[in-house]
């Protein structure tokens, strides 16, 4: 079929391309993981909830969500969406996609998600019910924001969820489809209609492919020269400046729902010790790191695990640790330590960290040179992703450096991140007082209530050093100035190719 | 048996030998170096139970003798497993960037030797400054690294210049001839790093053995027939200079066809390179064997193919 | 130029009276796979069934075309090569399998001196250390034991003991070839296997290195196995000669019986074939046997005589029926024996070769 | 540094002229000049070189190329390497036929299985496509010969034709020249260093020695009396029956480093004859009698001692 | 026919002239006549002194600066990177690791190749195995394996050296494998086997000696490979994190997306690296060349 070649220029016919640094692992929502797999997913199986600039859930597919008793959570579904061949989406794909996910048990997020999830039902075309095995607050908004709904009539007759490729004759419910794969270079998706978010039910584009670059540089150097339209991935911060400068470029400011953060190993020796934990808060230079890695493009958190974007959870009375390394210094003689002839503490700690993190891996370095203006070694250890993971996972590191790329729900994050058997919980910090408060936290539905005790939560784990967060980061995307009408919406997984944002963007040159 | 089919089978037998050497090393290594794949797809909110079950389903959380007899069972059906991340059959991933490979390095492979014998004749016939000329830049695009050329070459060619595109390995949605066009376009810079880079052995070995040639008698004895030095030069001495280099391809392809993963990487082409260093970073077991076979197998094709090149070129083979 | 003899000239170990058997070899057969590899891969016969004996004292000469196994059977000899049958007895003691015990007895009694002098001396070392070798590497002696030795020995062949820190590359073929002898002798051995010693050298200085080797027989008792495809020179070495044609022996005996009254055909031909500085005989070019064709490839042998398919002599029997060592009939010739079937027929045309007296 | 020094050569039609000499004594860099195919790093000289009426140093490069293969050829001692591995015996003549004369490539080949049946291959017709491989030693040595005749050439250089040869294939080898040289009325100027393949083969002998010509004469009478100390050393080193039993005769020292000649006659040092003279004056190479000529100061002594 | 012919050739042209200890004087005589060795040689080791004399030229690049992404100025010769640290320093500590690393990985390599090259050239039942298992490894996709192990194992400076030895033996072992055979079947090794029966003794004495020349060679050309294979691993984040080599640079620059923007950052690495491996090709082509007695004369 010889199709015209990219219709450039206005109209509706218009193409827009997408520079992303990684190929798609896996066309399985339920299953992917890398960026790319969420981002191009997300074009084709909707998700119940997207997500505000201040982290609060919106409507999506869902209109209407919450609990009806503490153990019964409901969604209220749009009844005007329908899947690519033409089967309408209903509530039962919804119930489908949840109790598949907890039988088949795929790697991907949402599985995480529904620890507490016995099963769901379509109570009707337009409404599910969720059973919970016990009280939990923040199963319908993470399930909402984090699942996508796949359908039912494809992926039922895959057999296990966990194992379904996805790979070919996609069935989508908008705005885009999947039409064309070459592994390594491109992914070609084409308009669906009817799309509801799309003005008068038609994405303005029809076409969206996205285009597969080895590293930032390249992307970069494919925007300028008109290559692609837009890059997906966030830019480094040192070219956030130079390519606000550049002509027919326009960066977009997109807010960060994550935090970097600090972890102290509790396991270890001296890190069991509230003081030492705190001499090492001290002996950061959290403005210098925001100020030179992140070019200033980061915001503090006060050192709290509550980001300042999370408006309605945010307690601006924690104030970050100051970098002191005198105070470091006082703080562990108080501790017992002394320090030798040349100042330096017996006390040397290994710092991991992944080598595919650029920002963390440039801070590190900074993190270890700080310390040891208070006398104390940091050994930082750059490791390949894998292994990172691996070490992380076998807690085998006194100090945990990452970062978290959304946190959007305090409560949530806080069982995963400060109960005895969180998964996230890398400081491996197990208090009684913190953990009861958590526990509360997570099954409370009210909101005000919720508020009160995720921040009495967040002043303990200030205080106490159980983690030390040090900076919620703003992100940059680009994209070439003759594409208008992006929907900006929070953190790198969403940001300017939300597929409301794709279904909404126009060419006007 | 008649030499031929013993030959044959030799050929063969070797090639299976390889092959296996080939799975076994990156079998052992995976399995026995440090690294867990269930980790590679983990996602922050991923439970210890939901990493028991992907091993379980990678097949992982059985002995290795067991694992490594099921992987050379299959491999026997030809067939290369399923891959981790991918969950789709080796095969398919493979074969999907095995093309663009071979597109990449043969291409390179045949312009290096059109330049690359030209470069030859003259360094080893012109000595003095051609000579020196020659070899000096074929020594500096040997030492050159991939990367920061690649780097220049985007820069200078790709954004400045504009004359060809940054990165793939065509224009999506063109169809038919511009189809082929913009393969052609898109080919033009990885090709050429791969050239530069492997120029410069091809030049210097063909040089030396060229003057060693022309130092034989047989070349002494053309001259004294009266032979002018061109005749001598390419009728008699290239044809036997070409012989060690005939070897070189051989050696080299299945090298290059390896080491094209900076290539690949730096121009976003989307070949079999890309595709294990990417297997690597999801620890995709699965795809890292087959790939490694297929490597292998290509290595073994190579050789085939250059000993029956050198067949061809050698009537002591030959006719042997 | 004789060598100087020196006061402390040493004799070989255990120097065995004239005519017993010190090194004895019985059918050997060495056989070498060739081939780069692949398609090319043949068997070449080097040696086939050839049988040997050295007696104390003697020498013996062998001679042949290149490639007819000469080398090889040097080689298997001194334990550089085990035969693939056969046995070697060296002393009465079977060494063939080459274990280390025989090859230590074996190093002690048969040494080699190599064709090459160029090639056979390690080029990084000084001649100390090459003649020296056998003894500092089995640490026999002090240093300074070792370097007296190392005089002794170079002075024994006629090189300046004052040499001895030089290189090879420092000497002449001829001096080169003299060190070589000199460190076959380091360890006393009584049997020299000299493969080709002179073939590489001018003529002018083979004769220096052929008087070294008569006079070390003559003075130490050596026994020589003097290997030369040149007929002059083995004549002026040997006591017997054997002629070898390939892998196997055509002919063997003392040494003016061979030569005056040839017994094969194939000795007949190479003898008629020798240039001879005699202008006199000059003109007996156009009379004497050339020999068609060329050798055949030891790859396949013939069948029979391995000679049949270029002698002049050759009937039917010779295609099939391999000839054995025999005493041709004439009684006279008791020491002499050739492996032909027609070789008291070969003895009645000898005019062939040297032309009509 | 000179490794051939003042070297005078004539052939005549149909005569066969040896030049002997030890190894290194510069025989085949006479050759090479000879030919014009001096080694890249070689120069030489020569006052006057001429084939027949042509004044060889008055032509050009091309020229001189021209000359080779056709009126004056070569034959070269190492049969295996000289032949070119990767190409037929056929191409090999093919390629020296066409580059002389007009020929189409299908008669080239005609006269390639000619030659070689005049050399004397079996079946030369079947084996004119082979390759140099496949043919033994001696065969090769033959194709060379009919390689070097193609052209039927006035001069024909051999540059020890035979040393890598079996005497039973050597003979053959000789007798296939002289038979050449007669039927085609060459000059042939044969090189070697083995003085029983002199005295065979040659009408007339010339002696080299450290890059020099030391001794020249006809045959006959060089090998019977020479009158050279060297020539005279160099013929009675060599076995002969006369001598057995008794040790050969040698020549003291070796042959001169050609980077250290020494000064005067290069022969004093082994010279048994050598006098104070031999040390500092170079002897030239004058007439002892007729039609014999030798550079040493004592040479009527040497001759004379001979005779007797 | 008549001629009078002058002719004037060079040095003696044998084979063994290079083997000669006396040759080593030959060499270096033709050596230092040529141009490019000369070049060669002193970059080489200036490079080297740069690395011995780093903590001379510039301080540690450590920490961070105020002046981010500056081009080459006084200040900063180089020019400085995303974190505001001077290239040059960075460059100068590069080489330091950089050749560190090469050194050590050519030193192991060299070590395992020899010995497996020699005893299989010596013991034909070695080579047997041996043989079998350096042709097999050769025909392994080497880069990508060394990806492969570098990841699991975790990029520092020991795992690279080890890496890039494991996989650079096999290619040294088949040079000088190739050589060592045709010195084992040299007279004089036989002779030496008829001296003594102690392999260990010939393979000391004569076998590494006359190997040596081509072990030179492949150490320099292991090293330079080396140095191009530790700059692929660092650019594609598998180096030492914690030690400043050229790839390091190379990789941080491309991290902060700096490279074709700020072009000194990865020139210089890229020209330093080009440096090293141009001096070390053209080296060991110069010496072979002058130890040929063939090349030798021009
Ligand atoms: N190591 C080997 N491998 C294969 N073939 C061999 C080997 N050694 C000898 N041969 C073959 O065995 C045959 C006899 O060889 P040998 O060296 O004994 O002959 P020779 O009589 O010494 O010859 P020359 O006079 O040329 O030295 C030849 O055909 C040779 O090619
Ligand atoms: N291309 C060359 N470069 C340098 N020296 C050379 C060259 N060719 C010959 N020689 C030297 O010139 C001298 C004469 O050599 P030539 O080859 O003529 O000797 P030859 O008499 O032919 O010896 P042989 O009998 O060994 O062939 C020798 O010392 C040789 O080393
Ligand atoms: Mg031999
Ligand atoms: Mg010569």
């Amino acid at each position: 079929p010889s199709k015209k070649a990219a219709e450039s220029g206005s109209g509706s016919g218009a193409e827009l391309r997408i520079a992303t640094t990684t190929d798609v692992v896996n066309f399985n929502p339920l299953i992917g993981s890398s960026r790319t797999d969420y981002w191009l997913t997300n074009l084709m199986y909707p998700h119940l909830l997207t997500i505000g600039n201040d982290g609060g859930k919106r409507p999506s597919l869902a209109t209407k969500w919450g609990y009806t008793n503490p153990t019964t959570g409901f969604y209220e579904i749009r009844g005007d969406m329908k899947w690519s061949d033409g089967t309408p989406l209903t509530a039962s794909d919804v119930a489908y996609t949840l109790n598949a996910v907890k039988k088949d048990k795929p790697s991907g997020t949402l599985y995480g998600q529904l620890a507490n999830f016995s099963s769901a039902k379509a109570v009707s075309p337009t409404r599910v019910e969720l059973k919970l095995s016990k009280p939990d607050a923040t199963v319908v908004p993470e399930v909402g924001f984090w699942g996508n709904v796949v359908p039912e009539h494809v992926f039922g007759k895959a057999g296990s969820v966990a194992k379904f490729a996805n790979n070919a004759n996609w069935v989508s419910a908008g705005p885009f489809k999947l039409t064309k794969v070459a592994k390594g270079q491109s992914y070609t998706l084409e308009r669906v209609t009817p799309y509801p978010f799309a003005p008068g039910g038609r994405p303005t584009v029809s076409r969206v492919v996205y285009k597969v670059y080895p590293d930032v540089n390249t992307e970069i150097l494919a925007l300028k020269n008109g290559d692609v339209d837009a890059i997906a991935n966030a830019l480094p911060p040192a070219q956030v400046q130079p390519l606000k400068k550049a002509a027919g470029i326009t960066v977009e400011e997109v807010p960060g729902l994550g935090y970097a953060h600090l972890a102290y190993n509790m396991d270890k020796k001296p890190l069991d010790n509230v003081k030492v934990r705190q001499a090492l808060s001290h002996a950061v230079d959290y403005d210098a790191i925001r100020k030179v890695v992140l070019q200033g493009q980061a915001v503090s958190t006060g050192s709290s695990p509550i980001m300042p974007v999370l408006k309605q959870f945010h307690d601006p009375s924690l104030q970050e640790y100051t970098f002191d390394p005198a105070m470091a210094r006082k703080l562990l003689q108080d501790a017992g330590y002394t320090a030798d002839g040349s100042g330096r503490f017996p006390l040397s700690f290994r710092m991991i960290y992944s080598l595919q993190d650029p920002v963390t891996a440039q801070w590190a370095t900074l993190v270890r040179d700080d310390a040891a203006k208070a006398g104390i070694t940091i050994k930082p250890q750059g490791l390949e992703r894998n292994t990172y993971l691996a070490k992380t996972d076998a807690g085998d590191y006194d100090i945990y450096a990452g970062n978290f790329a959304i946190m959007d729900d305090p409560a949530t994050n806080m069982t995963l991140t400060y109960l005895p058997k969180g998964i996230i919980n890398y400081s491996h910090v197990d208090a009684s007082d913190l953990s009861a408060l958590v526990t509360k936290a997570q099954a409370t539905t009210d909101v005000n209530e919720q508020k009160k005790l995720v921040q009495a939560a967040a002043k303990l784990v200030h205080d106490q050093v159980y983690d030390n967060v040090m900076y919620t980061q703003n992100l940059y995307v680009a994209h070439r100035s003759n594409w208008t009408g992006f929907v900006v919406k929070p953190s790198e997984l969403l940001s300017i190719v939300d597929p409301q944002s794709l279904a909404n963007v126009k060419s006007s040159s | 048996m008649p030499p031929l089919a013993r030959f044959a089978l030799r050929r063969v037998l070797r090639g299976v030998v390889t092959i296996w050497f080939a799975v076994t090393v990156t079998f052992l290594m995976l399995r026995l170096l440090p690294g867990d794949p269930a980790l590679a797809v983990a996602t922050p909110n991923m439970t210890r139970e939901t990493r028991q079950a992907l091993l379980h389903q990678y097949g992982l959380d059985q002995s290795l003798a067991v694992q490594y007899g099921k992987y050379l069972w299959q491999l026997l059906h030809g067939n290369l497993g399923v891959s981790f991340s991918q969950s789709v059959p080796v095969t398919t991933a493979l074969m999907e960037r095995l093309p663009w490979t071979l597109l990449l390095t043969l291409s390179a492979l045949v312009v290096t030797i059109v330049i690359g014998v030209p470069l030859g004749v003259l360094a080893a016939s012109r000595r003095g400054f051609w000579d020196r000329a020659v070899q000096l830049s074929g020594v500096v695009g040997q030492s050159l690294f991939v990367p920061s050329i690649g780097i220049f070459l985007l820069y200078l060619l790709g954004l400045k210049l504009r004359w060809f595109p940054i990165g793939g390995a065509y224009t999506e949605n063109t169809y038919g001839i511009a189809w082929y066009g913009s393969v052609l376009r898109h080919l033009v810079l990885p090709c050429l790093s791969l050239v530069l880079v492997q120029l410069g052995s091809y030049v210097l070995t063909l040089r030396s053995t060229l003057i060693d040639a022309l130092g034989e008698d047989y070349c002494t004895l053309a001259r004294a027939n009266g032979l002018g030095e061109r005749k001598v030069l390419w009728k008699h001495a290239l044809r036997n200079a070409l012989l060690p280099t005939t070897t070189l391809v051989g050696l080299q392809l299945g090298f290059v066809v390896g080491g094209a993963v900076l290539t690949e990487t730096i121009y976003a082409y989307p070949g079999i390179g890309r595709g294990i260093y990417e297997a690597v970073t999801q620890l995709d077991f699965p795809v890292l064997q087959g790939a490694f076979v297929l490597l292998s197998a290509t290595v073994i094709v190579a050789n085939l193919l250059t000993d029956l090149a050198y067949g061809l070129l050698d009537p002591r083979v030959r006719t042997a | 130029m004789p060598a100087t003899s020196s006061p402390h000239t040493p004799q070989p170990a255990g120097t065995a009276p004239p005519g017993e058997v010190v090194l004895e070899a019985r059918d050997l057969v060495k056989t070498f796979t060739t081939g780069r590899g692949g398609l090319s891969r043949t068997r070449v016969s080097s040696v086939d069934g050839i049988s040997l004996s050295l007696r104390a004292g003697e020498s013996l000469g062998i001679v042949g075309e290149s490639g007819c196994g000469k080398s090889t059977l040097a080689r298997m000899l001194v334990g550089l090569e085990v035969p693939d049958l056969g046995s070697i007895s060296y002393r009465g003691h079977d060494v063939t399998a080459a274990r280390r015990g025989d090859r230590r007895l074996l190093r002690r009694g048969v040494q080699m001196v190599f064709q090459d002098p160029y090639t056979s001396l390690d080029p990084r070392m000084t001649v100390l250390e090459i003649v020296g070798e056998p003894l500092t590497a089995s640490r026999t002696g002090t240093r300074a034991w070792r370097r007296e030795r190392v005089a002794e020995l170079l002075s024994l062949v006629g090189l300046a003991p004052d040499l001895m820190e030089r290189y090879p590359h420092q000497f002449s073929g001829g001096q080169r070839q003299r060190i070589g002898i000199a460190r076959a002798l380091a360890l006393e051995p009584e049997v020299l296997v000299c493969d080709e010693p002179v073939s590489a050298l001018d003529v002018s200085v083979q004769a220096q290195v052929v008087n070294v080797l008569r006079d070390l027989q003559r003075r130490l008792g050596v026994t020589l196995l003097f290997i030369a495809h040149d007929l002059s020179v083995v004549r002026h070495v040997a006591d017997r000669v054997a002629v070898m044609y390939l892998g196997r022996i055509a002919e063997i005996g003392p040494t003016a019986t061979v030569y005056e009254a040839p017994a094969h055909p194939y000795t007949q031909a190479l003898l008629s074939a020798s240039p001879v500085v005699d202008r006199a005989r000059r003109g007996r070019m156009a009379a004497r046997i050339v020999l068609d064709g060329d050798p055949p490839s030891p790859t396949s042998p013939p069948p029979g005589c391995r000679f049949h398919t270029r002698c002049r002599m050759a009937r039917d029997d010779c295609r099939t029926d391999v000839p054995s060592l025999r005493r041709p009939s004439e009684a006279q010739e008791r020491a002499r024996l050739a492996a032909c079937h027609h070789a008291e027929d070969a003895l009645t045309r000898l005019e062939d070769v040297f032309g009509p007296a | 540094m000179p490794s051939v020094r003042g070297v005078d050569l004539d052939v005549a039609p149909g005569e066969l002229v040896a030049l002997l000499g030890e190894s290194g004594s510069g025989k085949s860099v006479t050759v090479r000049s000879i030919m014009g195919l001096d080694a890249d790093n070689a120069r030489s000289s020569a006052d006057e070189m001429r084939l027949g009426d042509t004044d060889l140093l008055a032509l050009s490069g091309d020229e001189r190329r021209r000359l080779r293969g056709h009126r004056m050829s070569m034959v070269f001692q190492d049969a295996l390497s000289a032949l070119n591995p990767v190409l037929s015996v056929g191409d090999q003549i093919g390629d020296l036929i066409r580059a002389h004369t007009d020929t189409s490539r299908r008669a080239a080949r005609a006269r390639a299985v000619e030659l070689l049946a005049m050399v004397g291959i079996p079946g030369a017709s079947r084996r004119v496509g082979d390759y140099p491989h496949q043919f033994s030693g001696g065969m090769r040595q033959r194709i060379l010969i009919g390689m070097a005749i193609a052209l039927e050439p006035e001069l024909l250089l051999a540059d020890e034709p035979t040393t890598a040869l079996d005497v039973t294939v050597q003979a053959q080898i000789l007798e296939l020249l002289d038979r050449l040289r007669r039927e085609l009325d060459m000059a042939v100027l044969l090189i070697t260093h083995d003085l029983g393949v002199v005295s065979e083969v040659a009408d007339r002998v010339a002696v080299m020695y450290a890059g020099r010509i030391v001794e020249r004469g006809s045959g006959d009478d060089l090998l019977a009396r020479p009158a050279h100390p060297y020539t005279e050393a160099l013929l009675t080193s060599v076995p002969q029956t006369e001598g057995l039993g008794r040790d050969l005769v040698t020549i003291p020292g070796s042959p001169p480093n050609p980077e250290r000649v020494p000064p005067g006659c290069a022969f004093h040092p082994r010279c048994s004859w050598a006098v104070e003279a031999c040390r500092e004056t170079r002897p030239a190479l004058i007439e002892v009698r007729r039609g014999r000529e030798s550079a040493c100061h004592r040479s009527q002594e040497v001759v004379g001692a001979g005779n007797e | 026919m008549t001629s009078l012919i002058e002719s004037t050739a060079g040095p003696a042209d044998a084979a063994d002239v290079a083997d000669r200890p006396a040759a080593a004087k030959a060499t270096w005589d033709a050596f230092r006549r040529n141009p490019l060795g000369i070049l060669a040689m002193v970059l080489l080791a200036l490079l080297i002194v740069v690395a011995l004399v780093a903590p001379l030229l510039a301080s540690y690049p450590r920490g961070h600066g105020t002046a981010i992404l500056r081009p080459p100025s006084a200040a900063h010769w180089f020019g400085t990177d995303n974190l505001g640290r001077d290239v040059f320093a960075e460059v100068v500590y590069g080489t330091r690791s950089s050749m560190l690393v090469a050194a050590g990985a050519t030193v192991l390599a060299i070590v395992i190749g020899v010995t497996v090259a020699v005893c299989s050239a010596y013991f034909r039942w070695v080579d047997g195995v041996m043989g079998v298992l350096v042709d097999l490894f050769l025909s392994l996709p080497v880069l990508p394996l060394m990806i492969l192990v570098a990841a699991l194992v975790g990029p520092s400076l020991q795992t690279i050296v080890l890496v890039l030895a494991f996989f650079s033996w096999p290619e040294v072992s088949r040079v000088v494998r190739s050589q060592a055979l045709a010195v084992v079947r040299l007279p004089y090794v036989d002779a030496a086997r008829l001296a003594t029966g102690s392999p260990l003794w010939i393979i000391r004495k004569h076998l590494l000696p006359a190997v040596a020349p081509v072990i030179a060679v492949s150490v320099v050309l292991t090293a330079s490979r080396a140095v191009l294979s530790a700059a692929g691993l660092a650019f594609l984040g598998l180096g030492d994190p914690n030690s400043w080599s050229w790839g390091r640079i190379l990789f941080e620059a491309q991290q902060s997306g700096a490279m074709q923007e700020a072009w000194w950052t990865t020139l210089f690495p890229s020209l330093a690296i080009l440096a090293l491996v141009v001096a070390a090709t053209l080296l060991s082509i110069a010496y072979n060349d002058a130890r040929d007695p063939r090349t030798r004369k021009d």
